[in-house]
């Protein structure tokens, strides 16, 4: 190994080292700092700015077509620059959503946004896994971080319990994931994904390399909250603070079903048929879950929960066509679909009253009157979400639906649109609470950064015009086309 | 019953695999039991590694195996301390009384 | 030029009349729409002579309705005898009633709207009667409904009158929903709506058999019938009768005009103009003859115990379309048009008499209150009897006198005799009945005299004592009409039915069986020798066309219709002419004065006799009251069974199955799947945690079974 | 023979410690069954040829992990509760579930058979006179740079995680401030009252 | 062209919405107050548009006109299409001649004015763009979308039980389409474009069709509404302000119908012909049973969304029977119940308006304090019972006749319909207007003002021009439903072969 190919695999590698170091950078800074207050008002900017370069040194500096690094353990492709950008790009909002919060809540430490940096790192590995073990480095990288951000709010009970509940359920599909990786490990021989595909496409297929199929499987359901492995989902998004839930809610659902996809469809590609009924299964429980748990949820950010299992439930019917499009459909449709929740949570992170934050939907009452801009971000976030017309959020339905048919499926997109049918009695809820009803109480306006993100990704939600065929181009370019 | 062979490892980890899961969902005394039922969990696992590692004659198993107990010690630490945290707000850890949040 | 005014003056007369009311008053109203009539009517009589004597038949478009394909309906005015003889009934009857109508409706305070609908039913019968294709027949024929509908609902207040309105127009479109059918299936035989092309088809389609709800049938007989039903509801024939007692809440002149004169009449019009389809279909003809027949004797017999002045006309008006109605269905389209022709006068005249009474006793109606008024009512009571002659068709057999219901009415009884004698289906039985309803109509009809004119006043005192004799603008009318019911019959006899009925008729209706019989074809060779001997002038020249034309069209007569052959076949041989036996012409005046002479035993030789009969309430009595109870079955059946049925289908089927178990069934249980779910997520970490067990366990299980499947 | 029956010893030992962790009553007993489940593991992996990780776990697990647990269990007075009703219904269920998954488990382990490892290309194997301690440490520095570099990652992450969630900066607690108290000179800690008589020093 | 129609409101609708953001709240009731006069503007200028693409027109060509094309997902086989052929312009001209009107109805509106404009305008860019689109993917956008500001409509500006009526249209009609939508994909996956016209000459496998057509009847059923299906228009309709009632009924029950013509008919033909009966037997019920209930009903404005039901069974069955009179009687009857049952919602809206209450025991006598109202009404009563001569009778004979080509039961059940449509009407015509003011509440109710008249005018001479002159329709719609029917004839016949 020569000096040039040791700097063209850094190279590679330079998001990741721009994160890292960056993270210990601000660390530092931040223990320097005596108050704390200020010191988590210009670490949380400076964070910002640290995943915006991280995700700029993604998309321009690493050459070419990219390429893998570290013994094939580490991999920098189309699907990793895309997921990269985008997780960058959520934990960025996700971290100036947060600073207002923590300020009024007293909550500001500059260790939370570090921890984001580190999660979003943890996240970057797990996009760029091309190596059980990298896989597990970097799902459990990201897994602590989480675990922490979930108990941030240490002096509330429940916080605490959802960090717990978090902490030990996330553990036990930990557990589940390195016992799959350790059978596959043993049925094939090899951790990286390079031999393994070579191997799991080579004659019959074992039942052990299935049965760690599986396993690994469950334990990435659970990453993406997926049914059955949902359970926590509910819990942890109501007890932990609210923008550590919108946190959750978007770029760690990312970079999980970005590894599940490539972990299906790259090393065991060959295994289809295996793992699509697998697939289904877990696909149609979580639409199900998604579309009945939340029928009867007053707290709206249990009801994102449920809405998530749902959406996931969604995406997992792209991974499920096990194709190059089911997998443009994924990335298509979780864009928009972070998109739509990024409005969605900043005017749930604008429900603060005088006596503080409020998370119930009927808190939501008159929206329409009090403050019409933030219902029709959250109108169109809704109905976004619930995927309706002429909204971006129909789109990524769409695009599913297209994969799905494609491959031949056809069971699973008639599902699909029948659990959206369900689904959508709850976001018209939401739209009918702010819109049908006087109303109760009065918010205390956003603060900018917050109204700003809001307003731009509540526009964005409705601007199909503009941000679908760039989506579209974007995906396209990164090789994923339909074709 | 003589020959030691590398079912017999994997027999042993999926028992104890088996107990950590059992140890959890049939838990009701207290969270630190969880958190020791997960460290079983990984100790399966790494049984597996070791007795595939050996029987591949491929080191990879082995350092795998280095990993996750890295991974286990740092979990335990962030557990115990979220532990700590749920143990001031809550005054115990009985897994009973974890239902604040539910349906 | 002159038949566009015609039709579309009260059109105009209409509209002006009904929405600029505001700015030319109640007068402006009644002056502009009287004008436009008197005009229709002078023209149409005009129209009446262009047509009929200078044989100038003819079509005038007007614009194009519906065009689809080969679908094609016109707006335009046919102009044939036919048409014209209605165009004169219908505007000189429209005419005289707007008149009387000053006098009338002086008091009211809608006198407007009133002649507004007036002329708007009158434009709506002037389109039915003009029609050149059915679609156009058809907008005249509903047309002529609405009117009627706002007529009868004119008192708005009257909650009677708005039922009554509603029951009419209801139980029209259950005739129109027949007829309706037979436009349908006449475009899915013919490919067309116009008459022209239709009736020149049916020749070829006479074989041809159509499936009608899962049923095969002749086509020709379909149609016929279908069309029959519209005519049945439209003309109140038995079944679908019961509108037109009711229909007696509406102003008196209405009753005159729509409900005796016209819009009734427009059945037996459709069947006349339809003939060649209903002599193609001798089915049909003789279920036009059973219903005919049943109407004529079940009216006349509900007539006999009613006491209502005006339900007793309009029982008899129902009896006497019966009598058309067995008429046409015996082939007799003729004697049919010609008793609807003179019944227009005689009916309009008692209707409007009763007007004149119940105005003159200051809107009293029930006869059981009146009596003894003819000094009071001297004129009207003249009028009235007058009336009454006609319409019992009192005359001398053999002779020229007689009123105009002798001539049509006789007519019609004779030739269902001789119809009868040739084996045409129910001749006989409809000879006999309209023997039995010619003494009954002679009984009401006297009774209803009697009751109102004689005898002893039994109402309040005060009425009598204002009772006046109408003004002379409404007596004007009744005199002309007076003059009609004793001279319509006499002097149109020969053109309708007898020696002049080919040139008159022309194509438009067969000459019938007595004018074929006596002048056919003899006749007519006689006349051509004439011509041929050098006669030669208009009228001569006229007629030898129309033979020569008669030829033309009389093979299909002749093959076709029972009544074409018998009239120009054997029967001409084998008699030398047409005539039935004597006793057969003296019959209706014999039950006609022993009806007169029951009805004056019972209500002046022994005055109150009937009253006491009728006090008695016996079961015949409260049979006949009651109008055979048809009323009652009917709302029991329709009016309840609507009803229940649809409080079923909006109740149970609406709410209880289609929403119970769809959208509301539905989002019960997924709100119930929803809680059930929200129970299992329990918030207790094992439970979480042995879930996650539980999906690990049966996806496992779930991939190997999939694993060993393939 | 030897190595057969230490097997069975450390494996039975292994098994019966484990289940004593989640059966136990005492979670100070369950710390003790822990440890000694991690020594018997240990003993297995050198029966399996991998001395250094025998030893890490010792290390790691006895001497760090399970004492931090015992630290923990001490620290935290923890009350003994009762099982609560509802509990035994639901255990047979929930031990079948477990003996179905480790039956599953079992089947999967024994189906290994050398036909179905491919042979990869990047084996690592032990080269001839290399301890394993060495061989672990050439690949580990060597080929796994990438994951040890991510692991030091995962430790600072669990060492912010556990000082966020635990360190307090009570507030009203006095704490000993050395710069101060050395730079503290008569002005700063010495004030004069003028108490008039009668009324005392009322705040 | 068609574009500028389509997004004409919409540019109406980001007028009130920048004026809205832009100003300062002592300002928004000035914005309140003038949204009406924004919006009346805009609409009157779509439907002055509306005109000009009629007049465009060219009726002699059965085919596709003034299409646009902007490429737009191009790689999934998509673009932005848009044109009008014979089946689909009037319904443009229908939309954009009643959105003036709504407009002018909903005057009186109190309540957010302005975001009650912004709802009308939004849902009158996706109603066109229904008609317009020649994309399917574009028509589902607009068909679906529509469903957003009408939910609005009527869960903010409803009656009391808004809610439930909101959530049941809104989930009913979803639940039809989302199906069709999984149809629509599944077609694009087969022919690889989401071009109307160019899928429109693509045969597709006869089993397949099967399929196909019933997720796009799954949709279009919801939408006319056909029995058994029907159940969320009374509902929706009684709740919905008037105006939103007249959209309702008048437009977007249409695009059920219009659906049908587009796609169901053409590109199903072997579907369309073996589910024949089966429409018919639904239409049949639908036009019975929903007369008998519309007899019972004691709210005005549910007795005419019952019979609306009715007279879309009509128009179904007329479709269905894929005659030329048929066909072109039910798009005749199509626009005029766009017309009639729009007139009589807006006359169950004045009263509405001046007493709060739609009961009709409630009313009566009416006449004696409104004449003119009384005779508006009645006018309209008897267009929709189908009286010749006013617009109502056209479509009604036309698609019977054409129907009792092809099936005479089919025809005489929507003959009987006839009869019921009479009974219910005029039974509510007499309850509600007739008799004697017994009501004291109403002895000072007013007849029509000027505005209202206004409303009522351009109806009135529509429904009885078309009623006299019909070819004025169907010399516009004849070559394109010409073609359509040739079609389809051809393609059963390859297919039988």
């Amino acid at each position: 190994m020569n000096l040039s190919t040791l700097t063209a695999e850094y190279m590679l590698f330079a998001p990741e080292i721009v994160l890292a170091l960056g993270a210990m950078g601000l660390l530092m800074l931040g223990v320097f700092v005596r108050d704390q207050d200020k010191a988590a008002a210009f670490v949380a900017p400076l964070t910002a700015g640290l995943l915006v370069a991280a995700a700029l040194v993604a998309a321009l500096m690493v050459p070419g077509e990219g390429g893998q690094a570290f013994s094939g353990a580490f991999v920098f492709d189309p699907l990793a620059l895309f997921a990269k950008v985008a997780i960058f790009g959520a934990a960025a909002i996700a971290l100036l959503f947060a600073v207002p919060y923590l300020i009024a809540e007293r909550l500001a430490k500059f260790e939370y946004f570090v921890l984001i940096a580190l999660a979003a790192l943890g996240m970057s590995m797990m996009v760029s896994a091309n190596d059980l073990i990298s896989m597990y480095m970097g799902v459990e990288l990201q897994s602590l971080a989480l675990y922490v951000l979930a108990a941030f709010n240490r002096d509330s009970l429940r916080a605490s319990e959802a960090g717990l509940k978090y902490f030990v359920l996330g553990a036990l599909s930990s557990g589940l994931l390195l016992y799959g990786a350790s059978l596959v490990y043993g049925f094939t021989g090899a951790t990286g994904f390079n031999e393994i595909a070579i191997a799991s496409a080579s004659g019959e297929v074992s039942i052990g390399l299935l049965f760690g199929l599986v396993f690994m499987i469950c334990g990435l359901a659970f990453k993406v909250s997926a049914a059955p492995f949902h359970m926590w989902t509910p819990d942890v998004y109501e007890g932990s603070p609210t923008p550590v839930t919108a946190f959750f809610a978007t770029a760690p659902k990312l970079a999980a079903i970005v590894l599940l996809a490539r972990i299906l469809l790259e090393p065991f590609g060959a295994m289809t048929d295996q793992w699509q009924q697998v697939i289904t299964a877990i696909a149609i429980l979580s639409m199900a879950v998604g579309a009945f748990g939340a029928l009867t949820q007053n707290n709206i950010k249990r009801l994102m929960a449920y809405s998530s299992i749902g959406n996931m439930g969604y995406a997992l019917v792209a991974i499920a066509a096990g194709t190059a499009t089911g997998l443009w459909a994924l990335l298509a449709f979780m864009i928009l679909y972070i998109i739509s929740l990024i409005a969605a949570f900043g005017v749930m992170l604008s429900m603060r009253t005088s006596e503080g934050m409020v998370e119930q939907v009927e808190d939501l009452a008159g929206l329409a009157q009090s403050r019409p801009g933030l219902a029709w971000t959250m109108t169109g976030a809704m109905f976004s979400i619930g995927g309706l017309p002429f909204l971006v959020g129909f789109f990524g339905k769409l695009f599913i639906l297209y994969a799905a048919l494609q491959a031949g499926l056809v069971f699973l997109p008639i599902a699909l649109v029948l659990f959206s049918v369900v689904a959508a009695y709850y976001y018209l809820r939401i739209v009918r609470v702010m819109w049908f009803s006087d109303p109760v109480v009065t918010f205390i306006g956003p603060s900018a950064t917050t109204a700003v993100i809001t307003n731009v990704a509540g526009i964005a939600t409705a601007a199909l015009v503009i941000v679908a065929p760039v989506l579209f181009y974007l995906a396209q370019n990164s090789g994923f086309g339909p074709l | 019953m003589t020959e030691i062979g590398l079912s017999h490892y994997l027999a042993v980890a999926a028992i104890l695999f088996t107990i950590g899961v059992f140890g959890i969902f049939v838990n009701r005394k207290n969270v630190i039991i969880l958190l020791m039922s997960i460290e079983l969990l990984l100790l399966a696992v790494n049984i597996n590694l070791v007795a595939f590692s050996s029987h591949l004659g491929d080191l990879a198993g082995q350092v795998f195996a280095m990993f996750v107990l890295t991974v286990a010690a740092a979990e335990a630490a962030v557990g115990l301390a979220i532990l700590v945290v749920y143990f001031r707000n809550r005054g115990n850890i009985s897994v009973e009384d974890v239902n604040l949040m539910k349906g | 030029m002159a038949p566009i005014l015609i039709v579309f003056g009260p059109f105009a007369g209409s509209i002006i009349a009904g929405l600029f009311q505001r700015f030319i008053g109640d007068r402006g109203a009644q002056v502009i729409t009287t004008g436009f009539l008197v005009l229709s009517a002078l023209l149409s009589a005009w129209v009446f002579y262009d047509v009929i004597f200078a044989e100038n038949a003819r079509t005038i478009p007007l614009a194009t309705w519906m065009q689809i394909g080969d679908f094609h309906a016109t707006w335009s005015l046919r102009l044939d005898p036919l048409s014209a003889v209605m165009l004169v009934v219908v505007t000189s009857v429209s005419a005289l009633v707007h008149v009387y109508s000053w006098g009338y409706m002086s008091d009211d305070p809608h006198r407007a709207r009133f002649f507004s609908y007036l002329s708007l039913f009158t434009f709506a019968m002037l389109m039915l009667v003009t029609a050149d294709d059915f679609l156009q027949l058809f907008f005249g024929w509903e047309g002529v409904g609405l009117a009627s509908y706002l007529l009868i609902g004119f008192w708005y207040k009257k909650k009677s009158a708005n039922n009554a309105a509603i029951k009419a127009f209801v139980t029209n479109r259950v005739g129109d929903f027949g007829f309706a059918l037979g436009i349908m299936a006449i475009f899915a035989v013919f490919g067309s709506v116009s008459f022209d092309s239709v009736f020149s088809d049916v020749e070829g389609m006479s074989a041809l058999s159509w499936s009608f709800l899962g049923m095969e049938y002749n086509a020709i007989e379909l149609i016929a019938f279908l069309l029959f039903i519209g005519a049945m509801g439209k003309s109140a024939q038995f079944f679908l009768h019961v509108w037109l007692p009711d229909a007696m809440e509406g102003p008196t002149p209405v009753s005159a005009l729509i409900h005796a004169a016209t819009m009734v009449t427009a059945g037996v019009f459709l069947v006349c103009r339809c003939y060649p389809l209903f002599e193609a279909a001798p089915l049909t003809s003789a279920f036009v003859t059973i219903i005919g027949a049943t109407t004529a004797l079940y009216a006349a017999t509900v007539g006999l115990a009613q006491n209502d002045i005006k339900r007793v006309i309009a029982y008899s008006t129902c009896s006497q379309l019966g009598y058309m109605f067995f008429a046409a269905g015996l082939g007799l389209y003729s004697a049919a048009m010609f008793h609807l022709f003179t019944h227009a006068f005689f009916k309009a005249l008692l209707f409007l008499g009763a007007g004149s009474v119940i105005h003159g006793l200051h809107n009293e109606q029930d006869m059981r209150k009146m009596g003894g008024t003819f000094q009071a009512l001297p004129a009207t009571y003249l009028l009235m009897i007058i009336g009454t002659l006609a319409l019992t068709g009192v005359g001398i057999p053999g002779t020229p006198l007689g009123f105009a219901g002798f001539f049509s009415k006789d007519m019609i009884i004779e030739e269902a005799f001789m119809m009868g004698e040739e084996g045409v289906p129910f001749g006989m039985l409809a000879f006999w009945v309209g023997v039995i309803a010619a003494g009954l109509t002679s009984f009401y009809s006297w009774r209803l005299i009697f009751m109102t004119f004689h005898g002893k006043f039994r109402g309040e005192k005060e009425v009598l004592d204002h009772a006046h004799e109408s003004p002379p603008v409404m007596m004007i009318p009744l005199i002309l009409l007076a003059v009609g019911a004793i001279f319509a019959g006499i002097t149109f006899k020969d053109q309708f039915v007898g020696r002049n009925a080919f040139t008159f008729w022309e194509e438009s209706l067969p000459a019938g069986p007595y004018a074929e019989g006596n002048y056919g074809d003899e006749y007519r060779a006689s006349l051509a020798e004439d011509v041929l001997a050098g006669h030669t002038d208009l009228e001569s020249e006229s007629l030898e066309a129309a033979v020569g034309e008669g030829d033309a069209s009389a093979p299909s007569q002749t093959t076709d219709s029972p009544a074409g052959a018998a009239a120009s076949g054997e029967v001409g041989e084998a008699h030398g002419g047409h005539h039935p036996p004597t006793w057969v012409l003296w019959t209706p005046l014999f039950v006609t004065v022993f009806g007169f002479a029951l009805a004056w035993f019972l209500y002046v030789r022994h005055e109150g006799f009937g009253a006491r009969l009728a006090a008695r309430k016996g079961p015949l009595h409260s049979f006949l009251l009651n109008k055979w109870y048809f009323d009652e079955l009917y709302h029991f059946v329709f009016v309840r069974g609507t009803a229940a049925l649809g409080d079923i289908f909006w109740k149970v089927g609406d709410r209880r199955i289609i929403d119970g178990f769809g959208p509301n069934g539905f989002a019960a249980s997924a709100m119930a799947a929803a809680r059930r779910l929200s129970r299992a997520q329990s918030g207790f970490l094992y439970h979480y945690a042995f879930v996650m067990l539980i999906g690990v366990v049966a996806l496992t299980l779930w991939a190997m079974t999939g694993a060993g499947g393939e | 023979m030897l190595q057969a029956i230490t097997f069975w010893i450390l494996a039975s030992v292994t098994i019966l410690s484990a289940f004593f962790v989640v059966a136990a009553r005492n979670p100070v007993r369950s710390v003790l069954w822990l440890i000694l489940a991690f020594f018997s593991a240990a003993g297995l992996f050198v029966l399996l040829g991998a001395e250094f990780l025998a030893m890490l776990l010792i290390v790691v697990y006895v001497g760090a992990v399970a004492v931090l647990f015992l630290f923990v269990v001490m620290m935290l007075d923890v009350d003994f509760t009762e099982l609560k009703q509802g509990f035994l219904s639901y255990l047979p269920f929930g031990a079948l579930v477990s003996i179905v998954l480790a039956t599953e488990l079992i089947i999967v382990g024994n189906a290994w058979t050398e036909a179905n490892v491919v042979a990869p290309a990047g084996v690592n194997t032990t080269p001839e006179g290399v301890s394993n301690v060495e061989a672990l440490g050439m690949l580990l520095y060597d080929d796994y740079a990438y994951f040890f570099q991510t692991a030091g990652l995962v430790l600072l992450v669990a060492m912010i995680g556990a000082i966020v969630l635990t360190l307090r900066h009570k507030p009203h607690i006095k704490r000993q401030n050395i710069a101060e108290q050395v730079g503290r000179d008569r002005k700063t800690a010495v004030t004069m009252q003028d108490v008039k008589s009668g009324e005392g020093l009322g705040e | 062209m068609l574009s500028a129609v389509t997004f004409a409101p919409l540019a109406g609708a980001l007028v009130i919405i920048l004026f809205k953001m832009f100003s300062r709240a002592e300002d928004s009731a000035f914005i309140e107050k003038n949204a009406r006069g924004v919006a009346l503007l805009t609409t009157l200028v779509t439907f002055a548009l509306s005109i000009m693409v009629l007049i465009q027109f060219d009726p002699q060509n059965p085919g596709f006109q003034m299409v646009e094309y902007v490429p737009w997902f191009t790689e999934l086989g998509m673009g932005y299409r848009m044109g009008v052929d014979g089946l689909s312009v009037l319904f443009v001209l229908l939309t954009a001649f009643l959105m003036p009107i709504a407009i002018l109805a909903s005057w009186k509106v109190e309540k957010r004015v302005a975001d009650y404009m912004i709802a009308f305008l939004l849902l009158e860019t996706l109603m066109i763009g229904v008609f317009c689109a020649l994309d399917i993917v574009l028509f589902y956008i607009f068909f679906e979308g529509g469903l957003i500001p009408m939910f609005l409509i009527i869960g903010v500006w409803g009656g009391a039980n808004r809610v439930y009526a909101a959530f049941k249209f809104f989930l009913y009609t979803l639940l039809g389409s989302v199906l069709m939508l999984v149809a629509m994909v599944f077609m694009y996956l087969q022919a690889g474009t989401t071009n109307i016209e160019v899928l429109l000459a693509t045969p597709f496998a006869a089993e397949v069709q099967t399929w196909l057509w019933l997720a796009f009847f799954a949709s279009f059923a919801v939408k006319m509404p056909m029995w058994p299906v029907h159940t969320w228009l009374p509902d929706a309709h009684v709740e919905a302000p008037t105006a939103g009632s007249v959209i309702l009924a008048s437009v977007l029950l249409k695009m059920g119908g219009y659906g049908f013509l587009r796609f169901s008919i053409p590109m199903f033909p072997d579907a369309t012909a073996y589910f024949t009966p089966l429409v018919f037997t639904l239409s049949v019920i639908a036009i019975i049973y929903t007369s008998l209930v519309a007899f019972r009903q004691t709210d005005i404005k549910k007795l005419i969304a019952y019979s609306s039901i009715a007279h879309m069974g009509l128009v179904t069955m007329g479709l269905f029977a894929l005659t030329e009179l048929g066909v072109q009687g039910a798009i005749f009857q199509m626009l005029s119940h766009g017309i009639v049952a729009g007139a009589l919602f807006l006359a169950v809206g004045v009263i509405y308006d001046r007493m709060h209450t739609r009961e009709i025991a409630f009313y009566g006598g009416l006449v004696h304090r409104m004449p003119v109202y009384a005779a508006i009404l009645a006018l309209f009563s008897l267009a929709n019972i189908g009286l010749p001569g006013t617009s109502g009778f056209v479509g009604e004979i036309m698609a019977m006749i054409g129907t009792f080509q092809v099936s005479t039961w089919a025809a005489a059940g929507a003959a009987i319909g006839v009869i019921l449509s009479a009974v219910y009407m005029l039974t509510a015509y007499r309850n509600l207007v007739l008799g004697d003011l017994t009501n004291p509440k109403l002895a000072e109710i007013n007849d029509m003002n000027i505005r209202e008249w206004a409303i009522f005018m351009p109806l009135i001479i529509v429904t009885l021009v078309l009623g006299f002159f019909s070819t004025l329709i169907t010399d516009v719609t004849a070559a394109s439903v010409e073609q359509l029917l040739s079609n389809y004839q051809a393609a059963l016949a390859a297919s039988a072969q």
